[in-house]
C-alpha cells in the first residue's frame, strides 16, 4: 500500500516536472502578445490587443496562415497516402536489396534537407516549371519526407499480424480493399504520427517555400514570420510574438482534432 | 457444399524445402475432415494451399469439381478460421461477422440482419457491439465461426481452431464444433496437432509427417489399425507399446517373452523375421500372477489416469506399458504380468502394418 | 482425462510462420510495384536526383555568386581535404557528436520513452495536456521557438534567472552546448514520445500481466517484455532522430554557433559556409561528410539492435 | 554544365507524369501587347521596410504606368515583395538570376555588386540599355563616392538608391551625470576611453558599446572593426591587395582590448545571438553610454513613433558625434574623422525582356519627385541625389549632420565576392580579442585565415 502511495507521489512529481519543463519556455508566447512593447523579459502583460489589431491589418499575415495550412495538409496527406502504400508493398513483398535501398534513401533524405541542397532543388523546380506553384512545392517537400515516412510506416506494417489480411483475402477482398479495411485501421496510430510529423516539418519550413514561391500571396506563415523584422534585421517583438501565437493555434487545433478523432494509441488488439 | 480433391499436390519452398510431397486426397461433400500431425509436418501448409494462401508448386486442388489451383483465395468459395481467429480489432462483432458480405457488396441492412441471425445462432446476441479485445477466447472463437458461417461458402477451413482456448473450454468447444458441423453439413477441413481432438471430432482424418500423408481413415481405423509405426506412435493418449521382436515359428519372441502371433498377422510371417510388435496399453490384461503369453517384469512407475492407471513394467531392457482398471493397481517394485489382446495387437514390418 | 488434450504449441507458431509467404494479401510483385511506384517516383525526382547533384557539387568549387558561380571548376576531393584539415571542422564534428548523443540519444529518446511509458495506460485530460505541450514544443516553427528560448535563458530578463534568482547567469554563453542540448531535447521529444506511445500499444497486455504476476520489477518488465517487442521501433527511432539531429541547424537561432564557435555544430557550420559564405561547393562537401558519418552511425545501430535477434 | 542540362531533361520527362497538374508555372501571359515589368525589393507591406513597399505599390506603380500611358505605352508593373534576412534575399536573387528569372528591376546591397557582376548576374548598364544608361540626368546629382558603389571594374552596373553613415551616439542624460558635455565630440580614441571611464565611475552599466564578435555578423564589421580600421589608417583592401596583420588592424583590435578588457564594455553581450537587439534595448533604457551605429539606429530603432526600441525623448537626450581617427590626422587619407557607408543599388535584370523600360522604371523611382514622395512624413533617409537631400534633410539635424559632415569622410567596403568571408574573419578576430586574446595574436590569426580565403599570401599586402 505504501508502495502504491509512493508510486503515485513519484508519478505526479515526475509529471509536474515534465509539465514545468515544457510549459515554462512557452510563457513568453502567452505574455508578450498582450504586452505593449514586449522585450525578452516575461512579465505580466498590460493586456493590450493592439498587437493583434496590427497583425489583423497586416496584408499577408492571416492569409499566410491559410497557405501554411494548405501546404502542410497537402504534404501530410500525400506523404501519408504514398508512404502507406509503398511501406505496405515493401513490407509484404520481398524485393532484393530492399533494406539497403531504404537506408540509402533515408541517408540521402538528410542531405536534401540541408542548406547545400537549395541550388539543385531550385534549378530542378525551374526546369520542371514548378516555381511559384504550391502544388510543386508540395511535391518537392513530399519527396524529401517520403523516405523517413516509409521507413517509419514499414515498422508499423511489419508489426501487424498477417492473419488479418489473409482472413480478409480468403473472404475475397482485393489488395486495395485489404489496405483500406484492415491495414489502415490497424496502423492508424502510425499514420497519425507520421501525418503530424509531416505537418510539423512543413509548418516551420522557411527556406524552400521562400525560394520556390515568389508570389507573396502564396507564401506560408514561416516566410511571413521572417518579414516581421526591421530593415536592419531587428525583430519586431510585438508583431513576432503575436503572430507566433496565432501561428501556433492551427497546429494545436490539429493536434486536438487528430488525437480525438484518430488517437495516437492502439485499439488494443486481440490478446495474444 | 462441395467435395475437395487434391491431386498430386506439391509445395516446394524456394530453397528446396519440400513442405508437401505429391499428395492425393479426396474429401467427400459434407465431411468433417482432420489434418493431424506434429509440428512442421506440412498440415497447415496443406490447409493454406487449399485456401490458396500458398501457391502449389505442382498438382491440383479441386473444390466442387472446379480446379481452383490457380484461383485467388477469395474466388475459391471457401471460408477460413485462423488460429488466432484474425478478428479485426477495430470492428465490432457485427462488423466482423458481416465483413465477408461487405466484400460481396451486400447492402448494410441485409448485412446486419445476417450477422444478427448467425450471431444469435451461436449465442452472441448480447455481444454484437463489442470489439474483439473485449471478448473472452471462447467468445472470439464463436465470432470467428459466425463470420465463416455468414459467408455461406462451399467449404470451411479451420486452422487449429481450439489451440487458443484453455483446456477446459477446449473440450466444450470440441463438442460444440462437431455439433455445429453436423447441423451445417458444410465440408470442413481442420488442422490440429492434437490427436485427441482429431479422433473426437473428425469423420475422417489424414495423419501427416514430413510432407507426406501417412494414413487416411476414420478415427476408429486410425486408432485401431495404425498403418505404420509413425501413426501408431502418434495416435492415442497413451503411446502404443512398440517392441522389437523376432518370429520364432508360431510364436513371437518380444522383450524376452513369448507371445502369440496377432490375429491379423496370422500366416503372413516367416520364421526368424525381425518385426515390431505393437499393442496399446489399453489392450493389455494385467495380472499380478504369471500368465501364458504375458510380458513379465518389475513395476517401475504407476501413473494415475483417473479411472485407471498406467503401469510401466521393466521387461528385460525394454519398458512395457499397460492400463490397469482402478482397484487393481500394483505397487512400485511388485512383479507384474501383462497379456496383450491377440485381436488388438499389430505387427509392423519395416515400419508398415502387416 | 487430463492428457486428453496436449498443450498448445506456442513456440511452433513463430518458427513456422516465418517460412510462409509474407505476402498475406496476395499482392504479388507487380501490384506491389504499382503500390510503391508513386512514392518511389517522387523520391527519385525530388530526392535522389538533387541529392546526387549535391554530392557532385561537393566536388566543385561552386559558389552562389562570383566567378565560381558562372564557371564552377571541378576540384575533386579538394573540398573534403580542406575540410578535414581544418581544425574548426573537427571541433564542429566533436560538438555535433555531443549534440546528437546528448539531445537525441539521451534527451529525446530517453525522455520520449519515459513520457510514453508513464502515460501508457492513461486516458483523459492529464495525458492530453502533457502530450499536447510536448507536441506543441515540437510543432512550433523554429523562428518563433528561438525567441522563446532566448526569453527563457536570457542573461538579463530571462525567465530562468527570475525563477532561480540567479541574475546575470548566462547559460547561452557559459554553457552553450548544454543549452542547445536541453533546448533540442525540449524541442524534439514529441516525436520519440509519439513513436513509443504507438509502439507500446503494440505490446500485448497479457505479456506484461504475466511478467507482473511472475514478480518482475518495472525494470525487468521493460527489459524482458517491452524491449523485445519494440526493438524495431527503437532502432528506427534512434536512426531517424540521430539523422535529423545531425542535420538540425536550429541551434544557430539560439547561439549563432557562438560564443567563439563553442556551439557550432556541423549543420550550423554548413549553414554558415553555404548560406552566409555562399561557398556551396564546400558546404556540399561537408554535407557529404555528414552523410558518411550518418552512414557509420546507422550501421552501428543496426549491428547493435539486430545482432541480438 | 551541358551534361547536367541533359540529365535534367531526362528527369524532366520522367517527372512529367507526376507534375502534369502542377505546371501552373509563372504568372505570365498578360493582356495583348502590354509590357509587363516586375520590381522587387527586400521590403514588404506590414513588415520589413513597409514604407518602401507601400511607396512602390501606392505611388511608383500608378504614377509610372500613367506616365507611360501618356507616352502611348501600355506598361503594367508588379511589385514582388520580400522581407527576409539580407543573406536569404541574396540567395534567392542569385538563384533567380542564375536560372534566367527574377524581377526586371531589383534592389541589391551595394556590397553584392562585384560578386553579382563576376557571376554574370548583372551586366553593365550601357550593355543592357544603351546610351540612356549614361545620359540619365540623375548622375549629375550623385556624388562620385556614391556612384562608386554601383561601379565594378570601372563600369556602372546599377543605380545607387541611397547611402548611410555611421556616428557615435551618446546618452546626454548619462553624460551629464558623468560630467561630460552635451556637445561631446571626441577627437581621438583616447577621448572615447576617457569618457567611458568617467561614465563608468558615474555608475553607467555599459559605458561603451562597439560591436564585436561573430554573433552580430556584418554589424560587427560595419559598426565596429571597419570604422576603427579606417580610423587607424588602414583598409581591408587597398589597390587590389588585402590587408593582413597590419599595424592599423592591431591598433583597432587594441581599442577593443582596452574597452572590453578594461571593463568599459560588456564582453558577454557581444557573444549573444540577439546581442545587437539587446544593445538597442539597453541604449533605449539608458544603460549604454556610447554606441557606434548607423543612421538606421536613429530612424528605425529609437524612433519615438515607430522604432523597435522606442525612445520617447530621443531628440532631447540622444547626442551624436563623428567617429574620430585614432589620433587627429591618423585616419585614412590623413583624415581626422572617419566613417563607413553602405547603401543599396537598383539594378536592371539582364534577363529582362524589356530592359529599356525596366531602366526607365528604375530611374523613375530615383527622380526628385519620387524620392521626395518616398521620404516624406518622417521617413527620411539619405538619398543618392544631392539636390534632393538638400530639401528633405533640412528638418532632420542628424541626417543633415551625416550628409554634410560624415559622408565626405566616409569609406566603403570592397565590393568583391570574397568580402563576406573576409568580414567573418575580421569578426572572429574581434571575438578573440574580446575574450582575451592579445591583439597581435588575433591579427596574426586573421592573416592566416585571410591567406586561405583570398588565395594565398600573394594577394596580401605585407
Amino acid at each position: 500500500m505504501t508502495r502504491f502511495v509512493l508510486g503515485r507521489i513519484g508519478f505526479y512529481t515526475l509529471i509536474a516536472v515534465l509539465l514545468a519543463f515544457f510549459t515554462i519556455p512557452l510563457l513568453w508566447l502567452v505574455t508578450a502578445p498582450f504586452t505593449s512593447d514586449p522585450t525578452y523579459k516575461v512579465s505580466v502583460p498590460d493586456f493590450t490587443l493592439d498587437n493583434f489589431r496590427a497583425i489583423a491589418e497586416h496584408p499577408y499575415a492571416l492569409p499566410s496562415l491559410w497557405n501554411s495550412v494548405l501546404l502542410s495538409a497537402g504534404t501530410a496527406l500525400l506523404v501519408v497516402i504514398l508512404a502507406a502504400l509503398a511501406a505496405y508493398a515493401l513490407s509484404r513483398v520481398r524485393l532484393p536489396g530492399r533494406d539497403a535501398l531504404l537506408y540509402t534513401l533515408l541517408l540521402l533524405s538528410s542531405i536534401i534537407t540541408g542548406t547545400a541542397a537549395m541550388v539543385p532543388l531550385f534549378q530542378l523546380a525551374v526546369q520542371l516549371n514548378l516555381i511559384d506553384s504550391q502544388l510543386g512545392l508540395i511535391l518537392i517537400l513530399t519527396g524529401g519526407l517520403l523516405p523517413a515516412a516509409i521507413f517509419m510506416m514499414k515498422d508499423f506494417m511489419d508489426a501487424t499480424p498477417k492473419s488479418y489480411e489473409e482472413s480478409a483475402r480468403v473472404f475475397g477482398a482485393t489488395p486495395l480493399q485489404i489496405v483500406r479495411h484492415v491495414v489502415v485501421p490497424l496502423v492508424r496510430p502510425g499514420l497519425a504520427t507520421i501525418g503530424v510529423w509531416a505537418v510539423a516539418n512543413v509548418w516551420g519550413n522557411f527556406l524552400m517555400p521562400y525560394l520556390l514561391l515568389s508570389d507573396v500571396e502564396k507564401q506560408p506563415a514561416a516566410v511571413i514570420t521572417y518579414t516581421l523584422y526591421t530593415e536592419g534585421g531587428q525583430a519586431n517583438l510585438s508583431m513576432l510574438s503575436t503572430f507566433g501565437l496565432l501561428y501556433s493555434i492551427p497546429v494545436v487545433l490539429m493536434y486536438l482534432f487528430v488525437s480525438k478523432k484518430y488517437g495516437f494509441r492502439f485499439h488494443g488488439g486481440i490478446k495474444r | 457444399m462441395a467435395a475437395i480433391e487434391l491431386r498430386g499436390l506439391s509445395k516446394v519452398y524456394p530453397g528446396g524445402v519440400k513442405a508437401l510431397d505429391s499428395l492425393d486426397l479426396a474429401i467427400p461433400d459434407g465431411e468433417f475432415f482432420a489434418l493431424l500431425g506434429p509440428s512442421g509436418c506440412g498440415k497447415t501448409t496443406l490447409l493454406r494451399t487449399i485456401a490458396g494462401l500458398e501457391t502449389a508448386t505442382g498438382g491440383a486442388v479441386v473444390i466442387g469439381e472446379r480446379d481452383v489451383t490457380g484461383v485467388q483465395p477469395g474466388a475459391r468459395d471457401i471460408a477460413m478460421v485462423f488460429q488466432d481467429y484474425a478478428l479485426f480489432p477495430h470492428m465490432d462483432v457485427t462488423d466482423n461477422i458481416s465483413y465477408p458480405l461487405r466484400i460481396k457488396k451486400v447492402g448494410k441492412g441485409p448485412r446486419r440482419e445476417k450477422a444478427a441471425e448467425v450471431g444469435a445462432r451461436l449465442g452472441l446476441e448480447h455481444l454484437m457491439d463489442r470489439r474483439p479485445g473485449q471478448l473472452s477466447g471462447g467468445q472470439q472463437q464463436r465470432v470467428a465461426l459466425a463470420r465463416v458461417m455468414a459467408t455461406q461458402a462451399q467449404a470451411f477451413l479451420f486452422d487449429e481452431p481450439l489451440s487458443n482456448l484453455d483446456a477446459r473450454l477446449r473440450l466444450e468447444a470440441r463438442t460444440f464444433l462437431k455439433k455445429l458441423q453436423r447441423e451445417l453439413g458444410v465440408t470442413t477441413v481442420f488442422v490440429t496437432h492434437d490427436q485427441a481432438e482429431a479422433l473426437a471430432m473428425a469423420d475422417r482424418m489424414a495423419v501427416m509427417e514430413a510432407g507426406h500423408i501417412r494414413q487416411i481413415g476414420t478415427p476408429a481405423e486410425v486408432f485401431q489399425r495404425p498403418a505404420n509405426t509413425f501413426v501408431a506412435g502418434f495416435i492415442g493418449s497413451t503411446p502404443m507399446n512398440l517392441l522389437d521382436g523376432t518370429v520364432r515359428g508360431d510364436t513371437l519372441e518380444v522383450a524376452g517373452c513369448k507371445v502369440a502371433v496377432p490375429v491379423t498377422a496370422e500366416g503372413r510371417l516367416s520364421d526368424g523375421e525381425k518385426i515390431v510388435y505393437g499393442v496399446r496399453p489399453e489392450y493389455m490384461a494385467y495380472s499380478a500372477a504369471p500368465a501364458e503369453g504375458a510380458f513379465g517384469g518389475r513395476v517401475v512407475i504407476v501413473e494415475n489416469l483417473g479411472a485407471s492407471h498406467l503401469v510401466t513394467l521393466e521387461a528385460g531392457d525394454v519398458s512395457v506399458q499397460a492400463v490397469v482398471p482402478e482397484g487393481n493397481e500394483p505397487a512400485v517394485g511388485d512383479d507384474g504380468y501383462a497379456v496383450p489382446r491377440r485381436d488388438r495387437a499389430l505387427i509392423y514390418r519395416d515400419g508398415d502394418l502387416v | 482425462m487430463a492428457q486428453a488434450t496436449s498443450p498448445p504449441e506456442v513456440v511452433r507458431e513463430s518458427g513456422q510462420a516465418r517460412r510462409y509467404n509474407s505476402d498475406a494479401a496476395g499482392l504479388g510483385r507487380l501490384r506491389a510495384g504499382a503500390f510503391a511506384a508513386p512514392a518511389l517516383l517522387l523520391i527519385a525526382v525530388f530526392l535522389v536526383f538533387p541529392a546526387l547533384w549535391v554530392l557532385y557539387l561537393g566536388l566543385t568549387n561552386y559558389r552562389l555568386t562570383g566567378i565560381a558561380a558562372a564557371e564552377p571548376q571541378f576540384v575533386g576531393l579538394d573540398n573534403l581535404i580542406s575540410a578535414v584539415s581544418d581544425p574548426t571542422f573537427w571541433s564542429s564534428t566533436w560538438l555535433t557528436v555531443q549534440f546528437v548523443l546528448g539531445s537525441a540519444v539521451i534527451g529525446q529518446v530517453g525522455l520520449g520513452f519515459a513520457i510514453a511509458w508513464l502515460l501508457r495506460d492513461r486516458q483523459g485530460p492529464l495525458k492530453r495536456l502533457v502530450e499536447g505541450l510536448v507536441i506543441l514544443a515540437w510543432i512550433l516553427p523554429s523562428a518563433i521557438v528561438s525567441f522563446l528560448w532566448v526569453a527563457l535563458l536570457d542573461r538579463d530578463g530571462g525567465t530562468l534567472n527570475a525563477l532561480l534568482s540567479t541574475p546575470q547567469f548566462a547559460p547561452l554563453l557559459d554553457h552553450p552546448m548544454l543549452s542547445i542540448i536541453v533546448f533540442n531535447t525540449w524541442r524534439g521529444t514529441a516525436f520519440s514520445m509519439m513513436l513509443y506511445g504507438a509502439a507500446l500499444g503494440n505490446v500485448p497486455p497479457s505479456h506484461l500481466e504475466s511478467a507482473r504476476l511472475a514478480g518482475a520489477s518495472g525494470w525487468q518488465q521493460l527489459r524482458d517484455v517491452v524491449f523485445p517487442h519494440i526493438r524495431g521501433h527503437i532502432l528506427t527511432n534512434l536512426l531517424l532522430i540521430s539523422l535529423w539531429t545531425f542535420n538540425d541547424f536550429t541551434p544557430f537561432l539560439l547561439t549563432a554557433g557562438g560564443p567563439d564557435g563553442q556551439s557550432e555544430v556541423l549543420a550550423v557550420h554548413v549553414y554558415k559556409v553555404a548560406l552566409q559564405g555562399g561557398e556551396l561547393g564546400y558546404g556540399a562537401a561537408v554535407s557529404t561528410i555528414i552523410l558518411l558519418i550518418n552512414l557509420v552511425v546507422a550501421v552501428f545501430y543496426l549491428r547493435l539492435l539486430r545482432s541480438k535477434k | 554544365m551541358a551534361l547536367r542540362k541533359r540529365s535534367m531533361g531526362v528527369v524532366a520527362v520522367l517527372a512529367a507524369s507526376v507534375v502534369g497538374l502542377a505546371a501552373c508555372g509563372q504568372s505570365s501571359g498578360g493582356s495583348g501587347d502590354a509590357i509587363e515589368l516586375t520590381i522587387t525589393q527586400n521590403a514588404i507591406a506590414g513588415g520589413k521596410n513597409a514604407a518602401g513597399a507601400d511607396f512602390i505599390a501606392n505611388w511608383v506603380i500608378p504614377k509610372f504606368e500613367a506616365a507611360q500611358k501618356a507616352k502611348g505605352k501600355d506598361v503594367k508593373v508588379k511589385f514582388v515583395p520580400s522581407g527576409v534576412d539580407d543573406e536569404q534575399y541574396k540567395t534567392k536573387l542569385s538563384l533567380d538570376l542564375k536560372s534566367g528569372k527574377g524581377a526586371d528591376v531589383m534592389d541589391i546591397d551595394s556590397i553584392w555588386a562585384g560578386e553579382f557582376a563576376e557571376a554574370g548576374y548583372l551586366k553593365p548598364l550601357p550593355d543592357l540599355v544603351g546610351a540612356e544608361a549614361d545620359s540619365w540626368d540623375g548622375w549629375a546629382q550623385i556624388p562620385e563616392a556614391v556612384q562608386g558603389m554601383a561601379m565594378y571594374n570601372g563600369k556602372k552596373y546599377a543605380l545607387p538608391v541611397g547611402t548611410d553613415g555611421r556616428v557615435l551616439y551618446f546618452n546626454k542624460t548619462l553624460f551629464q551625470k558623468a560630467g561630460l558635455p552635451a556637445d561631446w565630440q571626441p577627437t581621438s580614441w583616447q577621448e572615447i576611453l576617457d569618457a567611458g571611464t568617467k561614465l563608468k565611475s558615474s555608475g553607467v552599466p555599459v559605458p561603451i558599446q562597439i560591436n564585436a564578435g561573430t554573433a552580430m555578423g556584418e554589424a560587427t564589421s560595419m559598426q565596429g572593426v571597419l570604422p576603427l580600421l579606417v580610423g587607424a589608417g588602414g583598409e581591408v583592401q587597398q589597390n587590389g591587395k588585402w590587408t593582413g596583420a597590419s599595424q592599423p588592424l592591431k591598433d583597432a583590435l587594441g581599442l577593443y582590448q582596452k574597452i572590453y578588457g578594461g571593463g568599459l564594455g560588456d564582453p558577454k553581450l557581444q557573444q549573444e545571438a540577439k546581442g545587437r537587439d539587446k544593445s538597442f534595448q539597453q541604449f533605449a533604457e539608458g544603460k549604454i553610454g556610447i554606441l557606434l551605429e548607423g543612421d538606421y539606429f536613429w530612424r528605425s530603432v529609437i524612433n519615438p513613433a515607430e522604432g523597435v526600441a522606442k525612445m520617447a525623448d530621443r531628440d532631447q537626450s540622444v547626442g551624436y558625434a563623428m567617429i574620430p581617427a585614432m589620433e587627429p590626422g591618423k585616419g585614412i587619407k590623413g583624415q581626422d574623422f572617419v566613417s563607413m557607408s553602405g547603401g543599396s543599388l537598383r539594378a536592371v535584370n539582364p534577363n529582362s525582356e524589356h530592359p529599356k523600360e525596366a531602366f526607365e522604371l528604375a530611374t523613375f523611382t530615383l527622380s526628385p519627385e519620387a524620392l521626395k514622395e518616398e521620404t516624406k512624413d518622417g521617413n527620411v533617409r539619405i538619398t543618392p541625389r544631392t539636390d534632393v537631400n538638400k530639401d528633405i534633410l533640412a528638418g532632420e539635424p542628424l541626417m543633415t549632420f551625416i550628409s554634410e559632415k560624415v559622408l565626405p569622410v566616409t569609406a566603403f567596403r570592397p565590393p568583391v565576392a570574397v568580402y563576406p568571408q573576409v568580414s567573418v574573419a575580421l569578426q572572429e578576430a574581434t571575438a578573440a580579442v574580446v575574450s582575451g586574446t592579445a591583439p597581435d595574436q588575433a591579427a596574426a590569426d586573421y592573416q592566416k585565415k585571410l591567406e586561405g580565403i583570398v588565395g594565398g599570401a600573394g594577394n596580401i599586402a605585407s
